[in-house]
């Protein structure tokens, strides 16, 4: 059994094959978002059919913000799965990404309105750089002096900035102008046939995004599978261990925070440019939450299980709003007079909780794990003390 | 910053402070006990508060009190208050157990790494939540006026209520019977002996499982008699009514160093402190801005908290 | 028999640390279990302790099979362990360390005299009843530790390496000590790498080496045998 | 394998009902079997300021279908949960689906932002009942209406009746950070001018202990209160307030104007506010409103539940007249001129889409007796 399943692994198989397995996965996931495609994925169960795209939202904006969700996930990896560090803010850097596009590139920034640094608002494209490295700068600047902590007093450190930056973005009279927000932000260049091609059609943003992953997942696969990522694995099996073998630890656990913060940076100025109108209630810690769920949702440590983890967190919730339909459920249910709601779709983020609970119960080591950490887990299993 | 705001209304902001602390510091003990033995934040535990403040809520209306019912005589409201800390700290301490036993105690047999823990109770906390939201239709509760708002006695000049001091004088006394619990008693070593040492305590027939379980339950006490209190103080309840509070009170923990029952109870007290005078200072706006500065600076100084970490560790 | 183990195998993740190891203890006896650093000594206390779960293999105590009881109620049935390392609880003071030794017992008097008992063998933590068992020396703790072992008064006393990192009197005193408590009724199973103490003064010996049993005899008897000199005695 | 057999179980139980695509495609008559959306935040933190609309227009649906037995119109939800990055993809499917030929929403003036760019390519009329961000009729959007005053109307009218009426000599200004409670504060600072402000401060939402505020408000020596919020907030402040003995007036805007506000707070601390609402107590007999919404919700109507059930009630008005498709139905709105019967408002939009400024008188209504009574009409300046 297991050997067939060896045997079957996609790295197993000839090169040619390979390819083509994935230039398959490729032009399936360009083709996801076009309604014709999307609304035959489903599976047929005699007579009914249960659909597997969202009924309830428009699918290529859910598979947007699945995107942007993964590439969050892929960062946050790199901090979380690859060098160990708990970071429970990491949304905080996607605020800044998305905070500088948004800034730079609307008309109705205080920028110009009320600084006038600005004569006139800049191309989405010129400001995606710098609200990368603005990202890439804060994640140092904050690493910096509290990567020196450990564990769960990193965590706090992490949170309390992801919340900082919250509050700075909450304040109405401050340039980020609050829950008011910076609205008509810029949008990616290119028109086809005289529209613009990025407008308020999910679609071309996710093809983008898309494209943005492909390259993400190569730069994080090189820089993993270098001495770097080495070092980062040996911080995180035994911090104390990788210091006397000579890994400069503090250096590398810089790194991580630098890297993850860059493409969480990205990550939000992606959104922006497809958002339209930024403000602070996007920024919540619940944000930060779901994300560090997707990696270890996926399987940290591991790029596929952060892409994978990313994509079910908010595929999950948007596809169970759908479900009550799909499965005829009543909505709400009168119990001694009084009536509770009880659709999926307000009840879909206690339904997620409880997936979180069980995958990780069933698969602790996420659901598509790093191979040797799993191996690892797998006999950490039989570790158990006696009757524990 | 309006240092002259601040130093006009200092002693009402320590009075105020304090009391928003003694909160505080009930609920950071939930998360400094489970940390102490399992080395695990336990993300749930701002649910576990917020159900025990609906527990409160619902003995009161047994005593056929709510938002608009006249204040009761002194002797109702102090049953009342006693009817409703004994309710919601069995309901809060119930909960709590049910978080253990069904998303933490599973991944333990499976000897699950540490964050899959944080998932399980990140998950918990959604369900806890979101089902309360959905049973109140997400909506206030006011609560029953119990204690008159007529002033004990002054402190420099600002007059102390009395909610304040009952408060206060049961926040301390919990404390103080959970030290004394932690340290004197044959149970409170049990789990003293398993945050020090997990499998010397099993060689000394320490039940490791029944240790966690009673850590959880006494988190569960605490965080119900908070609720209890946080329901008079604030006067109404909510179904997210856990979230910032569960929040700051872990930080509480960690100011004090996780781990450590005096530094939760430090922590959470100058937490308190520290938000009411920077809503003096720097307006209230910047209240939690302020409290997570103070928090980062101290952990710079001080790595582990400000009496270190672990359970009885620290030497008294 | 008060203590047999049949054939149990131990794995700590993929690396397999017992292979096959039988070992018996006999009522009253002093069994020494010696054997070169990373030979399996620690990990058979271990699995008879019951913190180690085995992968395969039965071990009996008082006649009961208790390979799947949990280490608490091991110590319910009388099995107490001195464990490697000392295991001394740093936050708790020495009174309350050896409280803890009685943790699963509910006869307060009897407890008292034997708290009484283990400072009249180790006189110097009566002096130190207050101080707090992570401020104190090497020797002391495992004085701390043996001590708290016989405070659920066993039925069988495990002591890992109880010379570990002492100096030589106390060595002496430690093994004098022993002997004592073996006089006064209790079985005991102590892993030693000072082999010469251990085999002059236990009943039978068990050598190991690699995760199995290779040999097995009176005490005197394997202090003489040449092989045993050569390898852990350090003489021909 | 058994968890799907469950599932495969209750898709046969489910039968032919079940989503099907193709579904969508057949129906009835053309007036039959149209949907009108809700559009806000039903879930997570803030779904407490919309869930009470949605319930007023479930409300209204329910109450509609049960007379219209053979051509009943259908509810379909849109939970944001109130945040601009969820809108897009929502707004979007809501357009998609042509049997939406009406919208209540979005809640929030972040999410309208987002979403009602996309309702105006797909021409479906939208109605707020809640967002009241004064920008937001300058977008040229064609289907964007209003359904409450802006922050333009009833900031400056609380601050007049603040200032002229209740002759405040000195009044506290409290906003909680949000895009309502911000403008209105700021339209009504202008009014007070700096000389009457004793003082300024900032809340949160979700915060529960305000004791930082209280403080500095009781020192401040103001008798009044002016609040721009929400009840969830507002409520707890005024008890704090009450607890240490402070003994002015709050006044807040229609974000306070709801039974949640009296019973959260509680008789006796509420006693006193004044609230102020862009409807005229005329009219505002609320009918059987506020019965009907208890009897269906087991709770109180909060705060934008009368608006909203007016509102779609004014929908499933262009409705029945045979208005069936999105084009129909906003030009139904821009010659509606009724006033509804839970809120009291007169509706009639100007092509903005912003109510009639002739329409918008502002009243002050006072706490009283565990009800909002009304005590007079704002004068215009």
């Amino acid at each position: 059994m297991s050997a067939l399943r060896e045997r079957l692994r996609i790295s197993n198989l000839p090169k040619p094959a390979r390819y083509s397995l994935g230039a398959l996965g490729l032009v399936f996931l360009f083709l996801l978002p076009n309604k014709w495609f999307y609304e035959y994925l489903g599976i047929p169960l005699g007579f009914a059919y249960i659909p597997l795209y969202t009924t309830k939202n428009d699918m290529a904006s859910v598979l947007f913000i699945c995107t942007w969700i993964i590439l969050l996930s892929l960062g946050l990896n790199v901090v979380v799965g690859y060098a160990g560090l708990l970071d429970l803010g990491f949304f905080g850097f996607f605020a800044v990404g998305a905070y500088v596009v948004a800034l730079l590139t609307s008309p109705e920034s205080k920028l110009l309105t009320e600084y006038n640094w600005l004569e006139s608002p800049w191309p989405w494209l010129v400001a995606v750089p710098i609200g990368i490295a603005l990202s890439l700068l804060a994640g140092v600047l904050l690493g910096w002096p509290t990567l020196r902590l450990r564990g769960d007093y990193l965590a706090i450190v992490t949170l309390g900035f992801a919340e900082m930056i919250r509050i700075v973005a909450k304040q109405q009279d401050w340039i980020l102008n609050g829950d008011r927000g910076i609205p008509e932000v810029g949008h990616p260049p290119g028109s086809v046939g005289g529209e613009p091609l990025f407008s308020f059609d999910a679609k071309p943003y996710y093809w983008l995004a898309l494209c943005v992953i492909i390259l993400a997942v190569f730069l994080i696969r090189n820089l993993v599978r270098s001495r770097v990522g080495r070092a980062w694995v040996a911080i995180r099996e035994d911090e104390d261990a990788a210091e006397l073998m000579g890994v400069p630890t503090f250096r590398f656990k810089l790194w991580a925070f630098a890297i993850g913060a860059a493409v969480g940076g990205l990550s939000g100025t992606l959104w922006a440019g497809q958002a339209n109108f930024v403000n602070s209630t996007t920024f919540s810690l619940e944000n930060s939450i779901l994300v560090l769920s997707a990696v270890l949702l996926g399987g940290a440590g591991n790029i596929a299980g952060a892409i994978l983890g990313g994509f079910l967190v908010i595929y999950i919730p948007e596809w169970l709003r759908s479900v009550g339909d799909v499965f005829g459920l009543p909505e709400t249910v009168t119990v001694g007079g009084s009536t509770y709601d009880i659709s999926p779709t307000s009840l879909r983020f206690a339904i997620f909780g409880i997936v979180l609970i069980v995958v990780m119960i069933f698969r602790p080591q996420g659901l598509w794990p790093n191979r040797r950490r799993a191996a690892e887990i797998q006999h950490r299993k039989k570790e158990v003390a006696v009757g524990e | 910053m309006n240092i002259g705001e601040l130093l006009r209304s200092f002693p009402e902001l320590t009075v105020t402070g304090v009391t928003q602390g003694a909160i505080y510091a009930l609920v950071a003990l939930g998360y400094t006990l489970v940390y102490g033995v399992l080395r695990l934040i336990n993300f749930a535990h701002s649910e576990v508060f917020m159900v025990g403040t609906f527990a409160a809520l619902f003995t009161w209306g047994l005593f056929g009190l709510d938002s608009n019912t006249e204040r009761p005589s002194i002797g109702v409201a102090l049953l009342a208050i006693l009817a409703a800390i004994v309710v919601a700290a069995v309901t809060s301490a119930a909960v709590a157990l049910l978080i253990e036993v069904t998303a933490y105690r599973p991944l333990r047999h499976r000897n699950a790494p540490p964050l899959a823990f944080l998932i399980t109770a990140i998950g918990a906390s959604f369900v806890l939540m979101e089902v309360a939201g959905s049973l109140t239709v997400r909506r206030p509760f006011g609560v029953p006026a119990l204690l008159p708002s007529k002033p004990l006695f002054d402190i420099g000049g600002w007059a102390v209520t009395p909610t304040q001091v009952t408060t206060v004088v049961v926040a301390i006394a919990m404390l103080v019977g959970l030290d004394y619990f932690v340290q004197k008693t044959r149970a409170g070593r049990g789990i003293r002996a398993v945050a020090q040492d997990p499998n010397t305590a099993a060689l000394m027939g320490v039940n490791k499982s029944r240790v966690i379980a009673l850590v959880f339950i006494l988190g569960g006490l605490m965080a119900g008699v908070a609720a209890v209190f946080n329901d008079i103080k604030t006067g109404s309840t909510k179904f997210n009514v856990g979230f910032l509070l569960g929040l700051k009170a872990f930080s509480a923990a960690v100011l004090g160093g996780i781990g450590n029952l005096r530094g939760a109870a430090l922590g959470g007290l100058l937490l308190g402190l520290i938000e009411n005078y920077a809503s003096a200072l720097f307006g209230s706006n910047w209240r939690d801005f302020v409290a997570f500065v103070a928090l980062i600076a101290l952990l710079m100084f001080r790595p582990t908290g400000l009496l270190g970490e672990s359970l009885g560790r620290a030497r008294a | 028999m008060l203590l047999e183990i049949d054939n149990i195998t131990l794995l700590y993740g993929r690396i397999q640390a017992l292979h096959g190891v039988s070992l018996n203890v006999g009522q009253g006896e002093v069994v020494a279990l010696i054997g070169a650093n990373g030979a399996g000594k620690t990990t058979i206390m271990r699995a008879i302790s019951g913190i180690r779960p085995v992968a395969s293999g039965k071990i009996t105590f008082n006649g009961e099979d208790i390979t799947k009881v949990r280490a608490d109620l091991r110590v319910i049935r009388g099995i107490s362990q001195s464990p490697e390392g000392r295991g001394v609880f740093p936050g708790m003071t020495v009174q309350e360390n050896l409280d803890m030794g009685a943790y699963t017992r509910r006869d307060t008097k009897e407890i008292a005299a034997d708290l009484e008992r283990v400072y009249g063998l180790f006189p110097r933590l009566k002096e130190r009843r207050k101080q707090a068992g992570g401020t104190m020396s090497g020797g002391e703790q495992q004085m701390l530790a043996v001590g708290r072992a016989l405070m659920s008064r066993p039925k069988l006393l495990l002591l890992d390496e109880p010379s570990m990192g002492l100096a030589p009197l106390l060595i002496q005193q430690i093994f004098e000590i022993i002997t004592e408590i073996s006089k006064q009724g209790t079985t005991i199973l102590v892993v030693e790498q000072n082999a010469q103490q251990a085999l002059s003064r236990a009943d039978r010996a068990y050598v190991m080496e690699t995760g199995r049993i290779v040999k097995e005899g009176n005490g005197p008897a394997l202090l003489d045998d040449p092989a045993v000199r050569e390898a852990y005695l350090g003489a021909a | 394998m058994r968890v799907f057999g469950g599932v495969a179980a209750a898709v046969l139980i489910a039968g032919s009902a079940a989503a099907c695509k193709a579904d969508s495609e057949d129906g009835g008559s053309a007036a039959c079997g149209l949907k009108i959306g809700v559009f806000g935040a039903l879930s997570g933190d803030n779904a407490g300021l919309f869930v009470p609309a949605k319930n007023g227009v479930d409300l209204a649906i329910s109450q509609y279908n049960e007379k219209n037995k053979d051509c009943t119109v259908e509810l379909t939800t849109f939970d944001s949960q109130g945040s601009p990055d969820k809108a897009g993809g929502l707004a979007t499917s809501a357009s998609q689906d042509t049997k939406i030929v009406a919208m209540i929403g979005p809640g929030f003036s972040g999410e309208s932002e987002v979403a009602n760019a996309i309702f105006d390519q797909a021409k479906l009329p939208a109605i707020t009942p809640s967002a009241t961000r004064p920008s937001l009729s300058t977008k040229g959007w064609k289907i964007f209406h209003r359904g409450v005053g802006n922050d333009l109307s009833q900031g400056p009218a609380a601050a007049r009746y603040i200032k002229n009426v209740m002759k405040a000599e000195k009044v506290y200004v409290i906003n909680d950070q949000t895009a309502y409670g911000a403008g209105l504060t700021d339209e009504a600072k202008k009014v007070f001018g700096a000389g009457m402000i004793a003082g300024e401060d900032k809340t949160s939402e979700k915060q529960t202990d305000f004791a930082g505020t209280v403080t500095k408000v009781k020192t401040s020596g103001a008798q009044v209160i002016f609040y721009g919020g929400y009840t969830a907030e507002a409520s707890l402040f005024l008890k704090q307030l009450r607890a240490q003995g402070w003994t002015g007036t709050l006044v807040g805007g229609d974000g306070i104007n709801d039974t949640n506000m009296l019973s959260v707070t509680g008789q006796k601390d509420v006693e006193g506010t004044i609230a102020t609402c862009p409807c005229a107590p005329a009219t505002n007999a609320k009918g059987t409103f506020v019965a009907d919404y208890k009897k269906k919700f087991s709770v109180d109507p909060a705060v934008y539940a009368d608006v909203a059930y007016d509102l779609a009630n004014i929908f499933l008005e262009g409705i029945k007249d045979g208005k069936s498709t999105r084009e129909d139905l906003n030009t139904f709105l821009g010659s509606y001129n009724k006033a509804g019967s839970a809120s009291g408002v007169t509706y009639k939009w100007e092509a903005s889409g912003e109510l009639d400024p002739a329409q918008v008188v502002v009243w002050a209504y006072e706490a009283k007796g565990g009800a909002w009574v009304p005590k007079q009409e704002i004068p215009k300046s």
